[in-house]
């Protein structure tokens, strides 16, 4: 608690009480409220369909696309309100957001996905990024030539995060990076983007269902449920929490089969 | 106590009741297995039963009920379950641990329902007191609890489950399934001739029926044993003052361990045949009050409360046209309701509006919620704030005041249809006898009331004197025969100036306010008023998104400035309905709500004072020393047991 | 039979198969860049030849002047057609984008009508009817020169895609959201498209009312155009231009052998036929990109 | 505020996939039977006969080619074609004596198999590839038919239907001929909104959302799009007899060309995809505008005191209706159905704002 207050001056992106309602009817999420401090690591965890993508893509401009619109609430960047500005605004300010399933231009060779995702900046700035997006990614370098729709997993989400990094973010957002990829991918992924946080001083904002993995590289979590945050804390202390541990890190340390808990707890999400 | 056959005579009333619904002689002195096995008899496929489960309602016949039932207490008693045996029934409502109460009780044992979010410590107190045995569990969840107090020495050795998810693997001896339990029954009743006779006309009807708790708001609960013989005469009490009739189709949803949901779903369900309703789980519970729409509902007062704030906030979020018509009937509504309480005549606009009014406002939201066939609806349990009840009468809920206590099988008295008023609880039933003491306390006799607490002698000398109950409640009767109910006795209390009020009075008309949940007025023998304040996360948290207010948890909500104002208002608001010297002069909204977990209320949510002003005491003191602000420490008990520490600083609200 | 009779229907046959070709790259713009199938190429022909005669005749331009304005003002409409018609349909089903082109398409045809009437005009651009000799056999003049204009669009196309904007048209055909994702102005991309796509339909009606003159059957070269374009493959514009001669060549050399054997009218069915068989055989067309499929 | 929910429960999983649980829909859809039942008996036979009777044909049809394009997800540019394959089946049919019932049952059945050449192409092709394959196969049938005089009787020629007979019954007369159509009509909603409930219905939505997923999940699309082209198929080709039958009582070529295939294709679109009721809605409109089109440019004439070219009054009218195509898009893309939809839920959720999800 006492974290998110004092940093409130340092935060690049709060989100206010913001709730999303698709198709006129729908209510996605609720009251959400949250904040990234510059130059933080912060995951928002939870459950399928707890709100999280919707949560992202409130940020990043997304929702239009599938008839969601922001009614309440209010999504600031380095304390400006965004709420009105078009998604390649967004981008312009630097908010790069990295969609669920990776989505990368497959019919485009991974050099023509960067090339492509640097339209909101120079011609100069992008040759540059594309040097260091490889240095990053040397794999990325070595299949430049061939369509990124016939690459493998790891690779494409490489490439998405690479063409969000075209864009000269100041924060990065990930959907669920860690989606469909073998353990030592998913590590691999998380310790470049520790590493891209640490180096560059880029805010990160990672939507994750794999909670041990984030939890690692996270200094702050936000736990949503049902469209609503119920908890947060810092990474430290939600690893700690009973209920984190049997819903979010699964069974890793259930010592025997009474552990395994077919019920929810009653009690609600202390905060 | 020797139970009385008060009231009218059950020869006489047998004539008059309607020839097509009852084979009741509605006479007390039977049980109910036996009424079970005539309904199995008479009316062997008509529906006992509906549970929601996996998408649909599953539908069970008085046959299968008293089969069910049977086999149940045949594998109990296999496995040792004998009378005066107490079966511990511990889960959310579901239509087995109905029908293992029954069976505990035809095998003359005690059926003992508790609360399904009851912690280790509470359950074990029942565990010792009781000497108990056998449980019936509902799931997982409830059955880890009993292991645990198992370990802790208890001397549980039968553990039998409803819903055998995630326990298939579990190794530990005395763990059985109903299914298992009701094999076991089976086999013995197909083997042994005569005893689905014998097992049908074993118990007593002055045997228990249901071992209760009374709610202990100012301490250990005390345990209260109901006959079948209490029971039945609550039922027929009430079904001769107009409470209910045969088959009424109702939602078994209130917690299994107030007495209130025994009387009703299980006395009340098996001697006058009603469909008993029960939904999928606590969650969906207004999902399925709409999908049943029953005939009779009884809640708690706190429960049409937070009905009230789910109609108000969602009014709040409607679009503009429907909230400005809204507001306009419900308008015209109130005011026609409000006179007509007071014995006036509604004015013609107001005669002109209603029926327009109840085809676009109040039918639609009483279609919501499922309460549009209401033949009965009822509140009961303890008072009700004026302004909730006047709103569902508007909304054209023909709500009553019921007013009964455990230990007299929940029926006392009820407001007659054409009789309600604001202050009274209406006429004893027939069959209740009603006297006011000299020390102006309402005292009960009918065949109804209990014989004695569990154990404890001296209390039950207390409460039972010359055969009269002493209720504990503060009233009076008027002259045309109504009661007058003006609160528990011991809630009488008196400021250092001599002020004398009752606190939950004025805390039940702060809780009208959709922002306020649970309030605590403080003031016994201090010089002024002044009140705790639990704000309603869901009614503030969607004022606050209204407004743009960021917040981020129940705690952080309760102390932001706005909500303080807001807050500010309702406490004013309440203040000049008051008397001036009963005026709240402070008040602190707390960080949490008050929680059973922690002692603060009882599992029926009524407020242990003592606990309340001791736990709180720094606040309550920075309150009476006129500090601005107070650093409170609270401690907050998880449901393992685990106690955490939440420091935070609170500020002092002058009225 | 005769062979050179049969060659020359040939040789006419592709150039005028480049012409169709010019209708077809303006579809191939269109899908290469956003994913739309474009219904409405040839009302936009057909719009772009009364445009530019409107500018000759009513407001007695000179027709090297008319040409240009006719360009600038089919651009804006390209632009406009996005704005009104599309933006508010980006991410929609396919078929709805489908059926808002063939509104577009009634709209503009009938549209055209109602302001300028049925009556065929003749465009004249000063192409002399005189036939060139290329050994024994005769070429249409005007053919030729459609051909040429349409070989220079297919280089200035394929040079478009590789530049920046051309990368980044090709994202947005792929994949509307991630496009979004990394800033790209979908929408402006979009109306890029059809602009560029309407400046190639008023070369298309240049070419064509010159030969045939400004009417509604410019818009019946949708029919021409789509063929061309699937046989050639949707995205690819190499494909437009050798499907665009393939057409041309076997459209010609039937109407010789055929005509005479069905009493007409074989070139349509030559057309839907070549169709049937493009999908049939090759179901992308002959360069056409396939769907890379993942769950 | 019209709609009551409450004490609607069900307790079996029949009853929890009815067609209308809510009493208030049932109510409805008895009144309009019951409206459309008497209608011969309020209604003069003009109205009947040129607006009600085509209305409800074309809503068969249109159901049948939402069947493809709402429920199958493909597209379907020939669908005249193949309404004019049961046509002329039918009338040939009919002219060599077989019964009228038997006649349409061919119709269908000729317009089930030629109409599955369709399915071919759709299993190869998606997205605007099937939608030129298909148009390329109306090509290919308004040539055939017109080009073949075994077919069309001759080019140009209007080859005469004979009159139908019920069980050997002549039905001439406008309430009959009317019936004939309402019955249909009634016939195919009823099928379609069984559909929905069925393993194929929902297989169908299966390959909709994504033909390869569904196969890896095991949905067969090639035999379910190959179910649904035959399906769809047999509605149009009985439809097109059904429509010779009892309105136009001569079939000629240019009744199926493309320009009709492209109207049955605004009816589904500007109706609402995958909407049943909004098929109605869609025939509805697409058949009434062109006359109220007409009336409405001689009123506005009339009322500015202004007149008309010939060519504009006769173009206007198109371009009007190109126009309200894209209006529709624009407006509510899934149509007049979603409108429908949208009062609906409004009132569903009355008095409150929404429904929590």
């Amino acid at each position: 608690m006492a974290a998110i207050t004092e940093a409130k001056a340092g935060n690049i992106l709060t989100l206010n009480n913001v709730e999303v309602v698709y198709d006129y009817v729908s209510l996605a999420i609720k009251g959400v409220s949250l904040a990234v401090p510059q130059g933080g690591m912060v995951a928002l965890l939870g459950a399928n369909g707890a709100g999280k993508s919707t949560t992202l893509k409130s940020i990043s401009g997304l929702l239009a696309a599938e008839r969601g619109e922001v009614r309440r609430g209010e999504v600031a960047f380095q304390g400006q309100p965004i709420n009105a500005l078009m998604p390649q605004d967004r981008v312009r300010l630097g908010i790069a957001h990295v969609l669920e399933g990776r989505r990368v231009f497959e019919h485009l060779t991974p050099d023509e996905n960067l090339i492509a995702a640097s339209a909101v900046r120079s011609r100069h700035d992008a040759a540059r990024n594309k040097d260091r997006v490889y240095s990053y990614f040397p794999r990325l370098f070595e299949r430049r030539g061939s369509a990124a729709g016939y690459l493998s997993g790891g690779e494409q989400q490489m490439l998405a995060i690479g063409r969000a990094l075209m864009t000269q973010p100041k924060l990065l957002m990930l959907d669920e990076p860690s989606l469909g990829l073998a353990p030592f991918l998913v590590a691999e992924i998380f310790q470049i983007l520790s590493r891209i946080n640490r180096e560059d001083g880029l805010s990160v904002l990672l939507v994750e269902q794999n909670a041990i993995a984030a939890l690692e590289i996270v200094s702050h979590g936000y736990l949503i449920e049902s469209g609503r945050i119920v908890m947060h804390d810092t990474a430290e202390a939600l690893k700690r929490n009973p209920d984190i541990q049997e819903f979010y890190l699964g069974g890793a340390e259930n010592k025997n089969f009474r552990d395994i808990k077919h019920y929810r707890r009653r009690k609600r999400w202390l905060t | 106590m020797q139970p009385t056959d008060g009231g009218a005579p059950a020869a006489a009333t047998a004539a008059t009741t309607p020839t097509t619904a009852t084979t009741w002689d509605f006479g007390a002195d039977t049980t109910l297995s036996r009424l079970l096995a005539r309904n199995a008899e008479v009316f062997p496929d008509d529906i006992a039963m509906r549970e929601k489960s996996k998408g649909i309602w599953q539908e069970m016949s008085w046959r299968q009920v008293l089969d069910s039932m049977l086999h149940c207490a045949a594998g109990l008693e296999s496995l040792g379950f004998a009378a005066g045996d107490v079966l511990l029934v511990v889960g959310d409502n579901r239509p087995r641990l109905y029908i293992g109460m029954i069976a505990a009780g035809a095998l003359g044992g005690h059926a003992m329902p508790a609360f399904p979010d009851a912690t280790l410590d509470e359950i074990k107190h029942f565990v010792h007191e009781a000497d108990v045995r056998f449980v019936l569990a509902e799931d997982q969840e409830q059955v880890d609890k009993m292991l645990d107090l198992r370990e802790q020495d208890a001397g549980i050795a039968h553990v039998i489950y409803d819903d055998p998810r995630g326990l298939a693997a579990y190794p530990f001896p005395g763990l059985l399934s109903w299914d298992a339990l009701c094999a076991r029954g089976e086999a013995r009743l197909k083997a042994e001739s005569g005893l689905r006779e014998a097992l049908i006309a074993r118990a007593n009807p002055d045997g228990p029926a249901v071992f209760v708790h009374s709610s202990g708001s100012t301490g250990k609960p005390k345990g209260i044993v109901l006959s079948h013989r209490n029971l039945l005469s609550g039922v027929r009490n009430a079904y001769h003052g107009g409470a209910f009739d045969f088959g009424e189709s109702i939602l078994a949803y209130l917690p299994m361990a107030w007495v209130g949901d025994f009387a009703v779903t299980v006395a009340g369900g098996v001697a006058l045949r009603f469909v008993i309703n029960i939904p999928e789980r606590q969650e969906t519970v207004l999902q399925n009050l709409r999908e049943v729409a029953p005939t009779f509902y009884l809640a708690a007062p706190r429960s049409w409360d937070n009905m009230l704030t789910t109609i108000q906030v969602r009014m709040e979020d409607s679009t503009p046209f429907k909230k400005a018509i809204y507001k306009f009937f419900m308008a015209s509504a109130l005011s026609a309701e409000r006179r007509k309480l007071e014995g006036g005549q509604p004015t013609l606009k107001e005669m002109l509006l209603g029926p327009l009014g109840e085809w676009l406002v109040c039918g639609p939201i009483k279609d919501q919620f499922g309460l549009s066939r209401l033949r009965g609806a009822f509140t009961g349990g303890e008072a009700m704030g004026e302004d909730t009840f006047v709103f569902y009468r508007a909304l054209g809920i023909k709500l009553r005041q019921l007013y009964g206590q455990t230990e007299s099988s929940a029926y006392n008295a009820l407001q007659g249809p054409d009789e309600v008023r604001l202050h009274t609880v209406g006429r004893p039933f027939p069959g209740v006898e009603v006297q006011i003491s000299d020390a102006g306390e309402i005292l009960v006799r009918s065949g109804s009331v209990f014989s004695g607490y569990f154990k404890q002698e001296a209390a039950t000398r207390e409460a039972l004197r010359d055969g009269w109950l002493h209720t504990g409640d503060a009233g009076y009767l008027e002259p045309n025969g109504h009661l007058v109910v003006l609160g528990r006795l011991s809630d009488v209390v008196h400021t250092a100036k001599g002020e004398r009020y009752i606190p939950n009075y004025i805390e039940n008309r702060l809780k009208f306010s959709p922002y306020i949940k649970e309030a605590a007025v403080l003031g016994a023998g201090r010089d002024r008023l002044a009140a705790l304040i639990c704000i309603d996360k869901e009614a503030v948290g969607f004022w606050a998104e209204l407004r743009g207010i960021s917040y981020m948890s129940y705690a952080d909500l309760s102390q932001k400035p706005e909500v303080a104002t807001l807050i500010l208002e309702a406490v004013r608001h309440v203040n000049r309905t008051l008397p001036e010297p009963l005026h709240l002069t402070r008040f602190v909204n707390l960080h949490k709500e008050f929680d059973a977990d922690d002692g603060e209320i009882t599992r029926t949510r009524k407020i242990r004072r003592n606990v309340v002003e001791d736990r709180y005491a720094p606040i309550i003191d920075a309150i009476y020393d006129n500090r601005s602000s107070v650093l409170m420490k609270a401690q907050i008990t998880y449901e393992t047991g685990e106690v955490g520490v939440i420091e935070r600083t609170l500020t002092v609200q002058e009225v | 039979m005769d062979i050179l009779l049969l060659l020359e229907s040939a040789l006419n046959g592709a150039l005028v198969g480049l012409m169709y070709s010019l209708v077809a790259m303006g579809i191939v713009l269109i899908y290469k860049s956003s994913s739309v199938p474009n219904l409405a190429q040839g009302a936009m022909v057909m719009l772009a030849g009364y445009v530019i005669l409107a500018f000759a005749n009513q407001l007695h331009l000179p027709i090297w002047a008319a040409i240009p304005l006719g360009i600038v003002t089919m651009f804006v409409i390209g632009i406009g057609i996005e704005r009104v018609a599309l933006r508010r349909l980006a991410g929609r089903p396919i078929i709805m984008i489908l059926m808002m082109t063939l509104g577009i398409e009634i709209f503009l045809r009938a549209g055209s009508m109602t302001i300028w009437g049925g009556t065929s005009r003749p465009l004249p651009i000063g192409i002399s009817d005189s036939p060139l000799f290329l050994g024994p056999l005769l070429i249409n003049r005007a053919y030729a020169v459609g051909a040429g204009v349409a070989v220079v669009m297919f280089v200035l196309l394929v040079l478009f895609f590789r530049t920046r904007i051309g990368v980044v048209l090709r994202a947005i055909s792929d994949d509307y959201t991630a496009a979004w994702s990394v800033g790209i102005s979908v929408e402006r991309g979009v109306a890029l498209s059809w602009a560029i796509s309407a400046v190639v339909a008023t070369i298309a009606a240049v070419l064509w009312g010159s030969v045939q003159g400004v009417d509604q059957s410019l818009a019946l070269l949708l029919l021409k155009g789509v063929t061309v374009a699937v046989l050639g493959g949707l995205d690819s514009i190499g494909g437009a231009l050798l499907a665009g001669i393939l057409l041309g060549i076997v459209e010609g050399t039937a109407s010789v052998v055929l005509d005479p054997l069905l009493g007409g009218a074989s070139r349509e069915l030559v057309d839907a036929a070549m169709l049937i068989l493009t999908i049939m055989l090759r179901p992308h067309g002959l360069f056409g990109r396939h769907d890379i499929e993942r769950v | 505020m019209l709609f009551r929910q409450a004490g609607i429960l069900h307790t079996n999983y029949a009853q929890d996939r009815a067609l209308f649980p809510i009493p208030a829909d049932r109510w409805m859809i008895g009144g309009l039977l019951l409206l459309a039942a008497t209608a011969p008996l309020y209604l003069n036979s003009l109205y009947l006969s040129s607006y009600l009777l085509p209305w409800l044909v074309w809503t068969a049809a249109a159901l049948g080619l939402n069947l493809i394009l709402g429920w199958a997800g493909q597209f379907h540019l020939g669908y005249a074609a193949v309404m004019g394959i049961g046509a002329y089946a039918a009338v040939h049919a009919q002219r060599a004596g077989v019964p009228w019932e038997i006649a349409i049952v061919l119709a269908g059945l000729t317009a089930a198999v030629i109409g599955s050449v369709f399915a071919f192409a759709a299993l190869r092709v998606k997205g605007l590839y099937l939608a030129l394959s298909t148009l390329a196969l109306q090509f290919v049938m308004d040539w055939t038919i017109s080009h073949v005089p075994a077919i069309s009787g001759g080019t140009q020629a209007t080859l005469q239907a004979p009159d139908i007979r019920l069980l050997g019954q002549a039905v001439t007369s406008d309430a009959g001929l009317y019936y004939v159509a309402l019955v249909w009509c009634v016939l195919v909603t009823t099928f379609m909104l069984n559909l929905r409930r069925t393993a194929l219905g929902r297989a169908l939505v299966a390959v909709r959302e994504k033909d390869y997923a569904a196969a890896v999940i095991g949905v067969n699309s090639f035999y379910f799009k190959l179910v649904a082209f035959a399906t769809s198929s047999f509605i149009a080709g009985v439809s097109g007899a059904v429509l010779i039958g009892t309105f136009y009582h001569a079939v000629t070529p240019e009744q199926f060309s493309v320009d009709v295939s492209i109207q049955a294709l605004a009816m589904v679109i500007v109706g609402g995809l995958g909407s049943i009721i909004g098929s109605y809605f869609g025939a509805g409109f697409i058949l009434l505008m062109p006359g109220a089109m007409n009336s409405f440019i001689s009123w506005l004439t009339g009322l500015f005191g202004f007149s008309l070219g010939i060519e504009t009054l006769a173009h206007l009218p198109h371009a009007l209706y190109g126009a309200l195509i894209i209006g529709f898009l624009l407006l509510e893309p899934l149509g007049l159905g979603k409108i429908y939809g949208n009062v609906r839920d409004y009132l569903l959720v009355w008095p409150f704002g929404y429904v929590k999800k």
